[in-house]
């Protein structure tokens, strides 16, 4: 039997995915388009470049955990679009990018994930979560499992002052609702997709 | 009133004028006044009430360590008017007195009631009769307590945070020690966090926190209560220049308005241009209450007389001397008068050694010391000030929590640091260093080593120590009440009278008379009343020791340490459509789940007539892969999976070592390597870390991985179950290609998914399980596929209801931690036959041989009445045999039906069993077989 | 009323140890000295030495948050501590000393269906053995703690109900060990402070030498009543216990005028609420689930504890926490004692208490006093003998809903 | 927040990340008498000092390991995973 029912990967593109935080999301102003199957919030009226700190929902980024991939703890590899995070010494957790074996198992839904990016960031996420964020200890492309909001988590850092956070996908509503309750005071806000892509767009040009 | 013309160093805006009310007068302060230096300066002088005695308490220390000046600010009680910044238009209120501050009833307890209220006089008193206890403790009760809060409150109103900091090193406390510590921290290149409870000056470098209270060690983790914030601050360092903290002096009236700390008095004068008072007298064990009293009159304040407890002159002496002022050697306070303040000090002399205060006609607190009368007369002098310095003790506070230790010191008269743990760091005066040079080559020394560098840099010369101060004294009482403890009215005399009575250890003294147990955490109290135990025991100081400190180091608010009020809950990646139908919402473990959607008999009742779905995306759903993965569950369970087919499912119960039920499940074989477990929904995380922990120790070639929430699943259940699913499916659904106990793959509404067809809620069912991200788009489409044939979603209590029809046990609602499988009438699930162990293997060979004291059956009730669930099964003598688990009635039997634990020679078809419910016994008839299709026709069909 | 001005010693000064008692007790907490009230009191038994490392009531019997009650789960347990209850009611009386016991009513929150099954079945099982127990909905808890937001329609946990138990209460602890350490020293009893026990030998199956840090003695019988350190005692002895040793911790605020008359305990919040006498909230929480003998308290104590709190009473956010503690539980499997004879025929312990040992002192005292005195074990305290986990029937006072206090 | 720990794979965080699965006991290898399986099952040493442990890290990998720990003061010696079947740990 097929392991097919474990990929959010609907037949003939019938059914569109979704994320768990999609209603917080739309309460909170975004706009959606669908991609690659998955409707996804691309931006927010009003969403400027000038921010203390914003969060993005890319739930919809693709995992996988794969077996006999270990690596050094701590530091996830960037590898094409992908994160590969080692869990354990024979176990990685691929973040975003293609499929990158026939028998890496699909843990897409296992993970609704956050992205936190802003001069603030760090801040924010010192109002909820106990990591050591500080650069000289986690620099770019830290990986660190660890309780976020109390809750078992993952961070990876992807770049200065950008984190990506991993959560289980039923705890979403409360992960949205703490995160936008501690960016808000410091004059945090969602974002779209698009920021993130234009970032990123930006940090592959520099590189 | 008592402002002053601009002082040097002032830390007040004069053109900045701020108003706000005390007891709903308006008071006037400068930008930068506290509470207590503005209302100081209108003119106030009495801001509490004591809290047995109703007596008058005024400014003593102006640092926020003596419970003297705490008031009710916008209604939060416990703010030390003395440190406590004037905001515009705040209301500040006083506490514990009636009608008011300057009248209060309650005094007279401290005018006529002494006698009567010893320490623990209560244990004394009212005991007979028994029955009037309630009448006298609410008396009490309404006495006790200082602050009122409001009767009612919604909810919470201030917005408190969290912030998490983690830092190379930490200094606490921002004086000459601290922030030297801090700067040479820093130059070494650690990331270096100072705080401080006062203002702090910027450090380059150093993250510095003013305004901002460390409130206890936590192995290395040190909160710290800055306004609405909480500063969580992780280190693996930790430089304490906390300080010393001024003692005061017992004496008769020692706790009258008007007398204060050497430093309290210098405080409102240099930083709030306050004059203290206008005519003071000075008494002090040290130089620095000598300097206070040469520096108060040269701000203008009359110095009536000067007493010095030690012998000799010093340089501070001459000081005075110089300045037309003489000072009496070898002399201290005896007691302090007045009535609403101090008007008169009176002066006597000391005898030396041991420093008793003596009087004319009394030998002071005789103890085995051999403190002895002496002559000196005593001389009095008026005055609105009293002055006092007993000495500087260490707070040694959160250096003790960080595992520190103290001893006492003869030559200064009080407890020293005597051990520090690794990388815990003292400097300043909390470790000996007052000179200011002193403090800041300690502080530069200590923030090197914190930094990880060398204690032996050349540049370090070895700290000289400060010099000393001679041992306070504990004065006699024949003048009225000495104070050892301001907080909770605990005078000397108190403290002897529990010695007297056989509390002769200071932890016990403290728990009798509730010395130290006040507001000022023993800051103010505790060094005294250790002195008057050593005194009076003939203990060495070192020998009676000192009480715990414990966190946190200043009371804080509950709010600042709670947070923001989240609580973590799971929802289904289909909750929303529970929402948008009504659903009623409830826990269910750490999920919020659909119980009902209005109508749980309807619900009930559309699975049998016609279809119904639920959304059971809680289940525990792991995935077990590997070569061995057959054998890891054979190990788990007590039936077996090995000879599983792939494709088929079976039932499991997981048991202990000890036989208990732990939970249960279905396992579906995928392929020869991997199984799908199903868990119940509150033992899911349990179960994986069950699995996981056999697996770390027997290391077998399986992987788990968890899908619990990566999953959505839903049970579609009822007669057209089938054919709702065949629309949305190519899958043959027919009861021949799809059998009861199959699993397939296949694709339902376009979405790939697992369905297992099993016997959830007793009609023809199939369990859909399929990634989450689709959640809404299958329920979706399965509503509307079943649209025209009736379907209805049902909840959590509906389910209920049909799984009792069925007998499914609930584990955890039908069993406890004691039902094992053969006392929960499931003896099939174990298969003792099996060749290798299994974990409960041993206990359930026992258990399969012993007969329960107690078995699970059903039961059927006449009547129509529904017992309560946890109403108790009772044995012919109407004792306590069983109990009822669960029941319901059943829309589709029409009759009540129910699970519960019997005697085990009742557990029998036709049996009866009386049940005790909330006064009314009931008498129910036994079945043991399914209430619903007990052959299981209906399911299999 | 004559007696507060009459300032005798509650208990005499500490001598020599003599060579040989016919009872030693070990730990003087609540449960050691009330043994040895018991043995003199109901039966002359006078050659008692109570050794205690410290100070009396310096372990659990002094860091306890005062509650007691007996509506428990199962059928023993319940009739147990009722007993223990009534000793407390008329204890007062009896050692002449107010231990401030106000039955002030105690109740047991329920914010789930399933916490509201085990209230039902709790209450049914006491009811039946006449103990006061029911279950009330919110109007009437309402009514019983009217400063508590009982139906806040914010609120993580709605309140469903709860368990309500009129005489469940309050009770000074550190009188109720100075009133039975006078009792027990007016009847004879000896109290050595500061007097550890440091080993023991044993021989023939009996403990025959005590060694303390103040000498040798030897015991016709030995009581073990250390809580968290029974093991560390039993060890000694070569007595295997199935305990493990934890912290608990509590805290108090500073002092409020009266907004709670009642003890409030919420198992699913793990927190327990009541206001003193001098005002203070005083509150505690679960145990910290992992082992330990250092008495140091958490940081995620205080920070639940106050959020757990803060929902239940807002109005408290601003009230300031003054003092917190931890004190040590020596935690049985099944959370029912361990009490009585061991294998070794003179050596009894009192063990297992976890967060119940305080309530059960009087009976404790008196049933091992019984014990020593008639070398037969009483047969309220049968169910409770070490010998139940060799041969696997426990008595479960363990639900889904656990409650701790 | 108390003491810390290291998870082998994680690396240090607060005890809070933690679940504690108890002193490591050995699981009888040949069937036990009914005494022998109740001190498996239930008794414990309890002891006051250096004790070998279970953890897991329950906000992290959710992976077991070994901790030694003195139950005296909490500090924590080593923490190291489990080396499987024959090892000193063992359990099976």
């Amino acid at each position: 039997m097929s392991l097919a029912f474990l990929s959010p990967v609907a037949a003939d593109d019938v059914a569109i995915a979704r994320s768990p935080m999609e209603r917080m999301a739309k309460a909170a102003g975004a706009e959606f388009e669908v991609r690659d199957g998955w409707n996804v919030a691309v931006r927010y009226a009003g969403e400027t470049a000038e921010r203390t700190v914003a969060w993005a929902d890319v739930s919809h980024l693709r995992k996988w955990e794969v077996e006999g991939q270990g690596g050094e703890f701590g530091v996830a590899r960037r590898e094409g679009d992908a994160w590969v995070c080692p869990l354990t010494s024979d176990r990685a957790l691929v973040i975003g990018g293609a499929e990158p074996s026939p028998t890496a198992l699909d843990v897409t839904c296992n993970y609704a994930a956050l992205t936190i990016l802003g001069p603030q960031a760090r801040e924010t996420i010192a109002r909820f979560c106990a990591l050591d964020l500080r650069p000289q200890h986690a620099p770019p492309h830290s990986f660190r499992p660890g309780s976020i909001a109390r809750q078992p988590g993952m961070l990876v850092v992807e770049a200065e002052d950008r984190f990506l956070l991993l959560f289980g996908w039923a705890t979403a509503e409360y992960m949205w609702t703490v995160v936008a309750d501690a960016a808000t005071p410091l004059g945090g806000r969602p974002a779209g997709i698009e920021t993130i892509e234009t970032i990123e767009a930006t940090e592959d040009t520099d590189a | 009133m008592s402002r002053l013309p601009p002082q040097p160093g002032e830390r007040i805006d004069r053109q900045s004028v701020l108003r706000f009310t005390f007891d709903g007068k308006p008071v006037e302060a400068f930008e930068g006044d506290t509470i207590g230096s503005a209302l100081f300066a209108a003119g106030r002088r009495t801001f509490s009430r004591s809290f047995k005695y109703h007596r008058r308490r005024g400014l003593l220390c102006c640092a926020g360590q003596c419970p003297n000046c705490i008031v009710a600010v916008d209604g939060a009680p416990g703010v030390r008017a003395c440190v406590e910044p004037v905001k515009e238009g705040m209301r500040v209120e006083h506490l514990n007195a009636q009608p008011g501050l300057e009248l209060d009833v309650m005094r007279a307890t401290d005018l006529v009631g002494t006698r009567f209220t010893p320490p623990g006089f209560y244990y004394k008193t009212f005991i007979r009769p028994r029955r009037l206890w309630p009448l006298y403790e609410k008396v009490l009760r309404h006495a006790a307590g200082l602050g009122v809060l409001r009767k009612e409150q919604a909810d919470r109103e201030w917005r408190t945070e969290y912030r998490r900091r983690h830092a190379d090193v930490l200094v606490v406390g921002g004086g000459i020690a601290g922030v030297a510590a801090a700067k040479q921290a820093a130059a070494q290149g650690a990331d270096v966090v100072l705080v401080d409870e006062g203002q702090v000056e910027p450090v380059p470098g150093v993250e510095a926190l003013g305004r901002a209270t460390a409130l206890g060690y936590f192995d290395g983790m040190v909160p710290v209560w800055q306004g609405d914030t909480l500063h969580q601050i992780r280190a693996p360092a930790h430089v304490f220049a906390t300080g010393a903290i001024e003692q005061p002096l017992v004496f008769a009236g020692n706790d009258l308005p008007g007398v204060m700390l050497s430093g309290g008095a210098l405080r409102l004068l240099e930083r709030y241009a306050v004059s203290p008072g206008t005519r003071a007298v000075v008494v002090s064990t040290n130089d620095r209450g000598l300097e206070a009293a040469a520096r108060l009159h040269d701000a203008g304040v009359t110095i009536a007389a000067v007493a010095d407890l030690r012998a000799s002159a010093t340089e501070a002496t001459r000081a005075l001397q110089t300045r037309g002022i003489a000072v009496l050697q070898n002399h201290t306070i005896v007691a302090a008068e007045g009535g609403k303040q101090v008007t008169r000090a009176t002066l006597g002399g000391v005898e030396g050694g041991n420093g008793a205060a003596v009087g004319g006609n009394r030998a002071a607190g005789a103890g085995g010391n051999g403190a002895g009368a002496a002559a000196g007369a005593e001389v009095s002098f008026e005055c609105d000030l009293v002055v006092v310095s007993g000495g500087f003790a260490p707070a040694t506070s959160l250096l003790s929590q960080a595992g520190a230790r103290t001893a006492y010191d003869e030559a200064r008269g009080h407890f020293v640091l005597a051990d520090l743990p690794p990388n815990v760091f003292a400097a300043g005066e909390v470790a000996g260093h007052a000179d200011p040079d002193a403090a800041a080559r300690s502080g530069e020394r200590a923030g090197r080593q914190a930094a990880g560098g060398s204690p032996e840099d050349a540049a370090d010369q070895p700290i000289e120590q400060a010099p000393t101060a001679v041992p306070p004294p504990v004065a006699g009482q024949t003048h009225g009440k000495c104070f050892a403890c301001l907080c909770e009215d605990v005078t000397a005399k108190d403290i002897k009278l529990s010695i007297d009575e056989g509390y002769d250890s200071i932890e016990l003294s403290k728990r009798y008379t509730t010395v130290t147990m006040g507001p000022c955490q023993g800051r103010m109290c505790q060094l005294a009343s250790i002195r008057l135990m050593a005194q009076e025991t003939g203990q060495s100081l070192q020998t009676v020791g000192t009480t715990t400190a414990r966190p946190p180091y200043i009371s804080v608010p509950m709010g600042a340490l709670a947070g923001r009020p989240f609580q973590p809950a799971k929802r289904s990646a289909i909750h929303d459509r529970h929402r948008e139908l009504g659903a009623n919402i409830k826990w269910a473990g750490d999920w919020r789940r659909a119980y009902d959607y209005g109508d749980p008999q309807q619900e009930a009742l559309a699975v049998h007539e016609a279809a119904g779905l639920i959304d059971v995306s809680t289940l525990g759903k792991l995935l077990v892969r590997g070569s061995e993965a057959g054998e890891f569950l054979d190990r788990l369970y007590p039936n077996r999976f090995s000879d599983l087919k792939p494709g088929r499912i079976r039932y499991g119960v997981i048991s202990s070592d000890a036989g208990r039920i732990v939970d249960d499940g279905t396992i579906c074989r995928i392929d020869e390597d991997t199984y799908y477990v199903t868990t119940t929904s509150s033992g899911a995380g349990a179960v994986e870390e069950w699995f996981s922990w056999w697996l770390a120790d027997w290391q077998m070639d399986v992987r788990l991985t968890d899908f619990t929430q990566g999953l959505a699943a839903v049970n579609l259940a009822g007669p057209k179950a089938r054919e709702i699913l065949g629309a949305l499916t190519d899958l043959d659904c027919s009861a021949e290609a799809f059998k009861y106990l199959d699993a397939k793959h296949a694709t339902v509404a376009g979405v790939p998914c697992l369905i297992l067809r099993i016997g959830f809620v007793g009609e023809v069912g199939y369990e859909i399980h399929f990634a989450a991200a689709h959640g809404e788009h299958v329920w979706d489409a399965l509503m509307q596929a079943g649209r025209e044939h009736g379907i209805r979603p049902f909840g959590l209590e509906p389910q209920r209801i049909l799984r009792l029809q069925k007998m499914h046990i609930l584990v955890g609602q039908d069993t406890d931690s004691e039902s094992t499988p053969f006392s929960a009438a499931m003896p099939w699930i174990v298969k003792l036959d099996k060749d290798a162990d299994f974990i409960g293997r041993w206990a359930l060979e026992h258990y399969a041989q012993e007969e329960p004291a107690a078995r699970l059956v059903g039961f059927t009730l006449g009547d129509g009445y529904v017992p309560t669930e946890g109403a108790v099964i009772i044995d012919a003598l109407g004792a306590p045999a069983g109990q009822v688990t669960s029941a319901r009635f059943s829309p589709v039997l029409d009759r009540v039906i129910g699970m519960a634990w019997v005697p085990a020679p009742l557990a029998r078809d036709g049996a009866t069993v009386a049940i005790s419910d909330q006064g009314r016994t009931v008498s129910a008839h036994i079945q043991t077989r399914p209430f619903y299709d007990p052959e299981g026709e209906v399911l299999r069909s | 009323m004559l007696d507060i001005f009459r300032h005798r010693r509650m208990w005499r000064r500490q001598r020599d140890l003599k060579p040989a008692y016919d009872v030693v007790i070990i730990g003087g907490g609540s449960h050691g000295l009330a043994a040895a009230y018991y043995l003199q009191k109901d039966h002359g038994i006078r050659s008692v030495a109570v050794l205690e490392k410290r100070y009396i009531g310096s372990g659990a019997a002094g860091r306890n948050t005062t509650i007691l009650r007996s509506n428990y789960k199962t059928p023993e347990g319940a009739r147990f501590y009722d007993a223990s209850v009534k000793l407390y009611e008329n204890l007062g009386k009896e050692l002449n000393f107010n231990l401030l016991f106000s039955q002030c009513g105690h109740l047991t929150l329920a914010h789930t269906d399933r916490a509201m099954f085990v209230m039902a079945n709790r209450a049914e099982v006491n009811r039946l053995q006449g103990i006061d127990s029911r279950v009330i909905y919110p109007e009437e808890i309402k009514r019983l703690a009217p400063a508590m937001q009982v139906e806040n329609p914010h609120a993580t946990y709605p309140i469903m109900g709860a368990l309500y138990h009129p005489p469940g209460g309050i009770i000074r602890h550190d009188a109720v060990v100075w009133g039975l350490a006078r009792g027990a020293d007016r009847g004879g009893v000896e109290i050595h402070q500061d007097t550890e026990v440091q080993s023991m030998e044993r021989s023939n199956g009996r403990v025959t030498k005590i060694h303390t840090n103040r000498g040798t003695i030897s015991a016709g019988h030995v009581l073990n009543c250390t809580a968290g350190w029974s093991t560390l005692i039993c060890d000694m002895v070569g007595v295997p216990l199935p305990i493990t040793t934890h912290i608990l911790q509590a805290c108090v605020t500073e002092p409020v005028k009266p907004l709670l008359d009642v003890v409030i305990v919420s198992s699913q919040m793990h927190v327990y609420i009541s206001q003193t006498d001098r005002g203070e909230f005083l509150m505690g929480a679960e145990i910290e689930p992992w082992t330990t003998y250092r008495m140091q308290g958490t940081l995620n104590f205080l920070q639940e504890v106050t959020r757990h709190t803060l929902e239940l009473f807002p109005q408290l956010e601003r009230a300031r926490l003054l003092r917190s503690w931890a004190g040590l539980c020596d935690l049985s499997p099944d959370y029912s004692p361990i009490l009585g004879q061991t294998e070794v025929e003179n050596f009894h312990v009192s063990a297992g208490w976890g967060t119940y040992g305080f309530k059960a002192a009087p009976i404790v005292g008196k049933t091992l006093a019984e014990l020593v005195a008639t070398n037969r074990t009483p047969d309220l305290i049968a169910p409770f003998a070490v010998e139940r986990f060799y041969e696997d029937k426990l008595v479960s006072e363990l639900a889904a809903a656990a409650v701790s206090h | 927040m108390s003491f810390l720990l290291t998870c082998p794979n994680c690396g240090t965080r607060e005890v809070t990340d933690f679940g504690f699965g108890g002193e490591i006991s050995a699981r009888p290898t040949a069937r036990p008498s009914l005494r022998e399986l109740g001190e498996y099952n239930y008794f414990r040493r309890n002891v006051a000092g250096v004790q070998r442990e279970w953890w897991f890290h329950r906000s992290g990998c959710r992976a077991w390991f070994i901790a030694e720990r003195d139950t005296v003061t909490n500090e924590v010696l080593l923490t190291e995973l489990p080396r499987g079947p024959g090892s000193p740990e063992s359990v099976a």
